[in-house]
């Protein structure tokens, strides 16, 4: 019990804290090594969980499925922690960003976090849609932090359609409520998961319907599907790098957390709309649209943006279609994507700070002028873009294929998204690394560590997943249904 | 008792329904505003009642809440704001104000068409005050997407969110932290508003969306 | 083996003479074949100084492989020792290598001449050779063997008939015999008009000893044509395996009466048509190869035809 | 064991790749790293021969991989033939390269990507479960298309790699969603579980249809070979030997080891298709290729002629197998492997060649050269084997596979549908004169190239190449000999293969006397290649000796008389395209729509005469350019959503609300 205890609420604590003590410290230097250190201790935290999780409480509850959620995030965030550390140094020699805006930066930081942590482990659902709204908060403060027009105009429309969306998740989880207060009583216990799960199946499916459209397009707002899409490619392309990194590594996928549980919902109760058509049929949707945004992208954030819709788009197929293959498989695609993806942007946001610019036709031959920058994009892309011997081709290989035994013309669809998104990216990606180099060639003082501790983990399961890692996320697929 | 209990709040809710119809129908921000308290009145009457007749003490502090900050608070807020920004010209709707009708119209019967299969062990109140919820929800989104105006939007996001207190409150005994996370959310969402209409105004003299959106994403 | 060498210059100068003779002119005597190559061998070599040693290596070459295929077509005898060795097929590419190292022997000294000669001789061939294939084609599909020597068996025997395929098989192969060997309509062997030789202008830089062999080279492949269409067409009176002495005798002179027979053919067939202008060629080995074609699917279709 | 042989080769591969990413800027780096790839290419080609004479089966499975399945490697017969096949070249590759490498200017650009690719291929051929096929299948194209890359400043090598890696990964997806139909939703993706339980008629064609993109494309079957001629040339030369050589058969085995193995018994049509794919691939490569003056690309589209071959080969396989021919199948299969072989052999050796050249004159526009016979005369005279070889011309082994193919079409009677029997003799009227155009577009490659005078500054101060490239070269030289007329122990080795394949092979070959070959029977049909060479080297060193003795040996050296009008100047010398213009005016004019425009000044006029011809590809303005069009087109009227104001998202998201609520409305 205790240890159990005080993993939860490490996790949930030490965020808090130095979110608290960020806000009043000046000393930018200082506040980045704390911001690590918080950052390191979550990280322990959550794999003390690992080790140790007890029974659930009312309000916390640590299970298989966001266990899984819970080490990716406190692990993503360790890391681009340690990037954003290498990063705001040079943003503020180049004056973009004040003591003041970091110390608030920081801050802010931690709160995201914090919220993130809180929405995965928490036990009610109305506690986690205020989580998640914390989170998205935090995150369109950051993304807002340059003050330039640019990044305020992004900021407002992600600020505008989240809220829209917060709305939407609201009025889903109230209707939840409302399918179970006649079964469970007034209270608490009707909006706690594990009561909820164990009385779904007598709950009105009308009820559920509803709700269940509400709060796929509420946090499907902020996992970035297509049409709800909009805020992404902008927020990702002018808020700092490393907030793009977690927004792409972490937020979408707690926002797809959320909409996972109300599947496990839906799916057991037998009367009411089965969630899997929806999910597929915007997936795919996701997925093709992004492909096509690929072509004309000119922002190189922006570009690696819409391909997080592209796999958002995939996984949400993947969890659409069901069934033990397909369920691990999105698992494994979400979990490769965020490592993956995170990587992409550390590596970016190094380019944009040495080539001082973002834009993609300013960026050429970019092996010859940082090889290791350069080679590192081209490894991040190609394994973006399910490339062996990397991760997400295994997922890839195992989503299309059940697929396409099950549902031949979805699949097909499915490898038509895939096969455009992948010209576009191995498109932009030789225009951007190869040929004669242009620009500064001025070495840059890069952490390389986060970059490559991702893209080694990334090749690493592509090529060997551990047998405890893989029975483990066979459970959770058991779980999803 | 009952009969009356399922009068009163038939018509309270019905009658912010109403109100939502008649923002849709104004075209001046002032008027817009003054109607939107009327509809925050309104709905803190309906949540009093909801608190009256469920006797759930921690609703009358929703209700509270609700005519405080958005019957007076905001209106005069914003009232500040647009005579300091000195956009007292109309705002034009996007569509004409006959079509927009027509829209809302066919919004509040699709709530009612979703709302009317919750199978009827489901309270009564809770569905009737969950049809009228949802249209007010659908009014408020509909508010949002015509108007060009900042202030306009944000006023249809609050009316919006008048439509989830008054679900929520429909909703009966829903734990306190509901009220609590809707307050903060109002809350929340307004001071960045603020924040970020002041911005707004420093680099550019309007509010107006139109203006924040000369710059979007990739220029062409 | 011998024997087709010496045959060979024998023909060439009988055609000659009888086309002469057809001009109602004198014309050269037989022998007087003979007589060219000796001279020939007698006169120093004139090499082009950038001529390589691929140019000087050919003409032994070009004569070898000719002379291997000449070898494998049965002339008055079936059962030729090695005619196993290779069949039908093998010999066309036998001679397809001598033209090979022909055509590259024209281009090594980089004259324009050298240029002509040998494109114009790879664009008639790259025709001519899958029409030969398809004639091939009929003829193992009829006698259910590549073997030359089979094939002639099969056509003395009693179950061959009268048969379309033949027919066709025999005209193209004519045309082809024709064009391969740079005989008027394709290709005139007593011109060096640069518009019309085709022949001639690979071998232009030749002199002495390797013109020689050349020339020899090129009435050895007019013989194995024409015995080829005479042992193929008109197999009568051809020697069995192991036959007497007799057998030989009347074989061999069949052989020489068919060969005549042919040469004046040809002669007749010169004398009488004019030459083509070069891009009718293709058009007329088109047709052979149509030909061919034609023939072989009728028997893949049935085995009546 | 052998497996695990082979295995460990692989990791030697990666471990040298690993050392080479760090050290590539030294110089002895080079050295080394192609020392180890051909000492471990050799260990397993030696491995590799020896499986295939013990034609036992072995697997090996390791933990890594699809985690349920493990990645599970086997060696049969004809993974073991195609294994040879493999590291035959490889170790050439790579000690041509010691040689040729030292010419490279970005070794770290080359180095790892070589040693990987080695890997990825012969990976390939041992994967024994779907996933595994896959992965090592994709890492080969990413690795080679690395190297396409390694002189990445040219714009049109950055265009070739592009469309060739989106070819490359066009074709994986087929690969992938074909297995998806043999695995079964279930997922079993080993080879003996898909070979446990076929799949119906209907998703076994879809399969085939799979499968022809999938291989065809890498393998470069018209129409897919798009990327093939602009891919291979871009690469290093000892790199696009291996693409051409090896890599295509790497495709080959893809398509033998699903279509003739893992898939199960064929219908008789299949062998329609495949046969007339072949058939104008053959074609339409050797069309191209004439058609060219690039000496690389001209290889390139030859390769695209020899993959249609051997397809001939295997669609021919497929007929006789449907209607149970085991034997004349066997035969087929023969034929088409002995041509797998014959082709790595000749087309290495042809690259290496014009590797050379590159190296020594900087050039690959044939139009440039000329006259290096001189130069290089060793070169020359490899190359020359070379071309004969590729040309099928006796008594080179080219010619030993063209005669089996030949000989399995002559027995095709036999069969029964009307369909194959209307194909197959126009098949083979497609292949009689892709092999005669073939020998046209050598003599042009060799003369042009080669003989003449030089064209060029360039070609004037060309080099002989260094000893280890001739040393290869010379080996691959004798190789097309040794196979031409010892075809027998060839076929014999082969026999293995075929039988896993057929359960049938043809008869053994050794045992016939004087080491002729007998496809059927003795009055059949038969070739013996060392009596056919003998006798010509007999009768050539005769007729030699005899004009030694008769004829006079005076040798007098003159300028060339060139019909009396000696030109001193070379551009007066044929070039590739006035060579190739009878040819194109046969043929062209119907495929390329080629079109020539001549003017020539008035007299006094003192500007140049001048001629040129346009070709249109019309493949890809058939095929290709709609398809880039539409995307583009697509891609331009979706952007426009990136442009949306607010409140438009808003209306998207508002629209999305409505659409759903109303299908929960209506539904049920």
């Amino acid at each position: 019990m205790s240890g159990y205890l005080n993993g939860v609420t490490l996790v949930l604590v030490s965020p808090a804290l130095a979110a608290a003590l960020l806000a009043i410290l000046p000393n930018y230097r200082l506040s980045a090594r704390l911001n690590i250190l918080a950052s390191l201790l979550t990280l322990l935290a959550a794999f003390s969980l690992l080790a140790g999780r007890g029974p659930a409480s009312p309000y916390a509850l640590v299970d298989d499925l966001n266990i899984v959620f819970i080490v990716l995030s406190t692990v993503v965030g360790f890391t681009t922690s340690v990037f954003s550390a290498s990063y705001i140094g040079h943003e503020l020699e180049t004056g973009r960003l004040t003591p003041i805006n970091l110390r608030f930066y920081h801050a802010m930081y931690q709160v995201m976090m914090f919220g993130m942590n809180l929405a995965l482990i928490a036990n009610n659902i109305g506690l986690m849609w205020v989580a998640i709204e914390l989170a998205t908060l935090a995150t369109v403060v950051m993304v807002g932090v340059y003050r330039t027009h640019e990044a305020l105009e992004a900021a407002w429309k992600y600020f505008i359609l989240a809220s829209v969306g917060i709305a939407f998740a609201l009025f889903g989880t109230i209707l939840v409520y409302m399918a179970a207060q006649p079964m469970l009583g007034e209270g608490l216990q009707s909006m706690t998961w594990t009561v909820l799960i164990a009385h779904v199946s007598t709950f009105d499916p009308a009820l559920l319907n509803v709700a269940f459209v509400f709060l796929f397009l509420g946090y499907g707002t902020k996992v970035g599907l297509a049409p709800l899409h909009a805020w992404l490619p902008d927020a990702h392309a002018e808020g700092p790098t490393p907030i793009s990194a977690v927004l792409s590594g972490l937020l979408l996928n707690v926002a797809l957390y959320a909409i996972l549980r109300f599947k496990m919902l839906m799916t057991l109760n037998p009367a009411a709309i089965a969630p899997g058509p929806l999910m597929v049929t915007v997936g795919l949707i996701s997925v093709i649209f992004a492909a096509f945004m690929l072509y004309r992208r000119r922002d190189i954030k922006r570009l690696f943006a819409y391909s997080s819709i592209e796999h958002m788009g995939i996984i949400v197929f993947a969890f659409g279609m069901g069934g033990p293959l397909a369920n691990f498989a999105g698992l494994l695609q979400m979990t490769m994507h965020s490592l993956t993806k995170s990587a992409i942007f550390f590596t970016v946001g190094h380019i944009a700070q040495v080539k001082g610019t973002q834009k993609i036709s300013d960026i050429r031959g970019l092996t010859e002028s940082h090889p290791i920058l350069g080679w590192g994009l081209v490894l991040g892309v190609i394994a973006i873009a399910g490339m062996p011997p990397l991760g997400i081709f295994m997922s890839e290989f195992l989503i299309v294929s059940s697929t396409f035994a099950r549902e031949p013309l979805l699949a097909i669809a499915l490898v038509f998204g895939l096969l455009i998104a992948f010209g576009a990216l191995m498109l932009r990606l030789q225009g951007i690394v190869f040929g004669e180099a242009t620009g500064s060639t001025a070495p840059s003082q890069a952490s390389y560590l986060p970059i490559f501790a991702h893209l080694a983990l990334v090749l690493a399961a592509g090529i060997y997943l551990p047998p405890m890692l893989v029975t483990w996320f066979q459970h959770v697929a058991q779980m999803l249904g | 008792m009952h009969n009356l209990a399922f009068d009163v709040s038939h018509l309270l809710a019905g009658g912010l329904v109403l109100v939502s119809f008649m923002m849709l129908y104004q075209d001046r921000l002032y008027a817009l505003l003054n109607v939107f308290a009327l509809h925050a009145v309104l709905l803190s009457l309906s949540v009093g009642w909801q608190a009256y007749i469920q006797d759930a003490p921690h609703l009358y502090v929703t209700a509270l809440i609700a005519l405080i900050f958005k019957a007076l608070i905001i209106p005069i807020v914003l009232h500040r704001m647009i005579v300091r920004l000195g956009i007292h010209r109309e705002i034009e709707t996007t569509a004409g104000i006959g079509p927009i009708m027509l829209v809302g119209i066919g919004l509040v019967g699709l709530s009612m068409a979703v709302m009317l299969r919750v199978t009827a062990d489901a309270n009564l109140i809770a569905r009737e005050d969950l049809a009228f919820a949802l249209s007010v929800l659908l009014l408020g989104l509909l508010i949002m997407v015509t108007r060009r105006n900042a202030v306009g939007q944000v006023v249809g996001f609050m009316s919006l969110e008048n439509g989830l207190v008054l679900a929520a409150t429909g909703a009966k005994g829903m734990p306190l932290v509901v009220e609590i996370s809707v307050a903060f959310s109002v809350l929340i969402a307004f001071i960045v508003i603020g924040i970020f209409l002041f911005r707004i105004r420093e680099r550019f003299d309007s509010v107006d969306v139109q203006a924040l959106d000369r710059f979007r994403g990739d220029r062409r | 083996m011998l024997l087709v060498v010496l045959l060979a210059p024998l023909i060439t100068g009988l055609i000659r003479k009888m086309k002469a003779r057809l001009l109602r002119r004198q014309g050269p005597p037989l022998l007087q074949p003979y007589r060219d190559l000796s001279r020939l061998l007698h006169k120093e070599v004139v090499l082009a100084e950038n001529a390589s040693w691929l140019f000087r290596a050919a003409p032994y070459l070009i004569f070898a492989t000719t002379w291997v295929a000449a070898a494998l077509v049965p002339t008055f005898a079936r059962g030729l020792l090695f005619s196993w060795t290779a069949d039908l097929i093998a010999l066309v590419a036998l001679l397809g290598s001598a033209r090979f190292l022909l055509a590259l022997a024209g281009m090594d000294i980089g004259t324009s001449f050298g240029g002509i000669g040998s494109s114009r001789e790879v664009m008639i061939a790259s025709l001519a050779e899958p029409a030969m294939i398809m004639i091939i084609f009929s003829l193992a599909l009829l006698a259910g063997t590549t073997q030359l020597s089979g094939i002639a068996q099969y056509m003395v025997s009693p179950d061959v008939g009268l048969r379309v395929t033949l027919g066709l098989a025999l005209v193209s192969l004519i045309m082809v015999g024709i064009a391969e060997n740079a005989r008027i309509p394709v290709d005139n062997p007593a011109t060096h008009l640069e518009l019309t030789m085709v022949h001639e202008a690979m071998i232009l830089e030749y002199s002495g000893r390797h013109l020689a062999l050349i020339e020899l080279a090129a009435s050895l492949k007019l013989l194995v044509y024409l015995s080829l269409i005479v042992c193929v067409f008109l197999p009568w009176g051809i020697a069995p395996a192991a036959g007497a002495g007799i057998d030989f005798a009347i074989g061999a002179a069949a052989f020489a009466a068919k060969l005549t027979v042919a040469c004046f053919g040809l002669a007749i067939f010169e004398t009488a048509i004019a030459k083509m202008r070069v891009f009718r060629v293709p058009t007329f080995l088109g047709a052979a190869l149509m030909l061919g074609l034609l023939g072989a699917l009728l028997l893949f279709v049935s085995r009546g035809l | 064991m052998p497996v695990a042989i082979l295995l460990w080769c692989v990791l030697a591969y990666l471990l040298v790749a690993a050392f080479s990413v760090g050290l590539a800027k030294r110089p002895f780096t080079t050295s080394v790293v192609y020392a180890a790839t051909a000492l471990i290419s050799v260990v397993a080609c030696v491995t590799a021969l020896f499986c295939l004479n013990s034609s036992q089966i072995a697997t090996l499975r390791l933990p890594l991989g699809l985690p349920w399945l493990g990645a599970s490697f086997h060696i049969d017969a004809l993974s073991a033939f195609f294994l040879v096949v493999v590291n035959l070249g490889t170790a050439a590759a790579s000690a041509y390269a010691l040689g040729y490498g030292r010419h490279e200017t970005s070794p770290e650009r080359v180095l790892p990507f070589f040693a990987a690719f080695l890997a990825g291929m012969n990976l390939v051929v041992l994967a024994d479960d779907a996933f595994t096929f896959l992965l090592a299948w994709e890492f080969m194209s990413l690795t080679s298309w690395a190297l396409v890359l390694a002189h990445h400043r040219s714009p049109e090598n950055i265009r070739a790699s592009y469309i060739y890696i989106l070819m490359a990964s066009f074709g994986t997806f087929a690969l992938l969603l074909a297995y998806g139909l043999l695995a079964g939703p279930a997922g079993h993706y080993g080879f003996d579980e898909i070979r446990a339980h076929h799949p119906d008629a209907l998703y076994s064609v879809l399969v085939l249809g799979l499968v022809l993109i999938g291989a065809g494309s890498k393998a470069g079957l018209v129409p897919l070979h798009v990327w093939l001629p602009l891919a291979h040339p871009a690469a290093p030369s000892h790199v696009s030997a291996l693409m051409s050589g090896v890599m295509t058969k790497v495709a080959v085995y893809a398509f033998i080891r699903i279509v003739l193995d893992l898939l199960g018994p064929p219908a008789w049509w299949w062998g329609v298709v495949v046969l007339g794919l072949g058939g104008i691939t053959s074609l339409m490569g050797v069309l191209y290729a004439l058609m060219q003056h690039d000496l690389k690309r001209l290889l390139a589209y030859h390769t695209v002629e020899n993959i249609g071959i051997i397809f001939i080969g295997l669609g021919l396989t497929l007929a006789f197998r449907a209607n149970g021919l085991m034997a004349t199948a066997a035969l087929a299969l023969t034929a088409a492997l002995f041509h797998v072989f014959n082709h790595s052999i000749f087309k290495s050796l042809l690259f290496f060649g014009s590797g050379a050249i590159l190296t020594a004159t900087g050039e690959r526009d044939m139009e440039h050269l000329g006259g290096l016979i001189h130069r290089m005369p060793l070169t020359a005279f490899a190359f020359l084997v070379g071309c004969a070889a590729i040309s099928a011309l006796p008594p080179l082994n080219g010619f030993v596979s063209e005669w089996l193919t030949f000989q399995a079409i002559l027995l095709s009677p036999e069969l029964s549908q009307w369909g194959l029997k209307l194909i197959v003799p126009a098949v083979g009227a497609m292949l009689a004169l892709s092999a005669a155009l073939a020998a046209a577009c050598f003599v042009k490659a060799f003369g042009i190239t080669f003989l003449g005078r030089a064209r060029t500054r360039a070609a004037e101060a060309a080099k002989e190449t260094d000893r280890f490239s001739l040393a290869v070269m010379f080996g691959f030289a004798a190789i097309c000999l040794l196979a031409g007329i010892l075809p027998g122990f060839v076929i014999d080795a082969i026999a293995p293969a075929v039988q896993i394949i057929l359960g049938g092979h043809m008869p053994h070959q050794a045992s016939v006397p004087w080491l002729s070959i007998v496809p059927i029977a003795q009055n059949r049909s038969s070739y013996n290649g060392l009596l056919v060479f003998m006798f010509i080297a007999i009768s050539a060193s005769m007729s030699a000796y005899a004009i030694h003795v008769l004829a006079s040996k005076v040798v007098r050296r003159a300028p060339a008389w060139d019909g009396g009008y000696p030109e001193k100047s070379p551009l007066t010398q044929y070039t590739a395209g006035s060579f190739a213009q009878p040819i194109r005016r046969v043929f062209g004019t119907l495929i390329f729509r080629a079109r020539e425009r001549v003017e020539i000044p008035p007299p006094g006029d003192t500007r140049p005469a001048k001629i040129e011809v346009n070709l249109e590809d019309v493949i890809w303005d058939v095929l290709y350019a709609p398809i880039s069009g539409s995307i583009a087109f697509l891609a331009d009227r979706l952007n426009v959503l990136q442009f949306l104001t607010i409140r438009r998202y808003l209306t998207l998201v508002f629209g999305a609300l409505v659409v759903l609520l109303l299908a929960i409305a209506i539904w049920r």
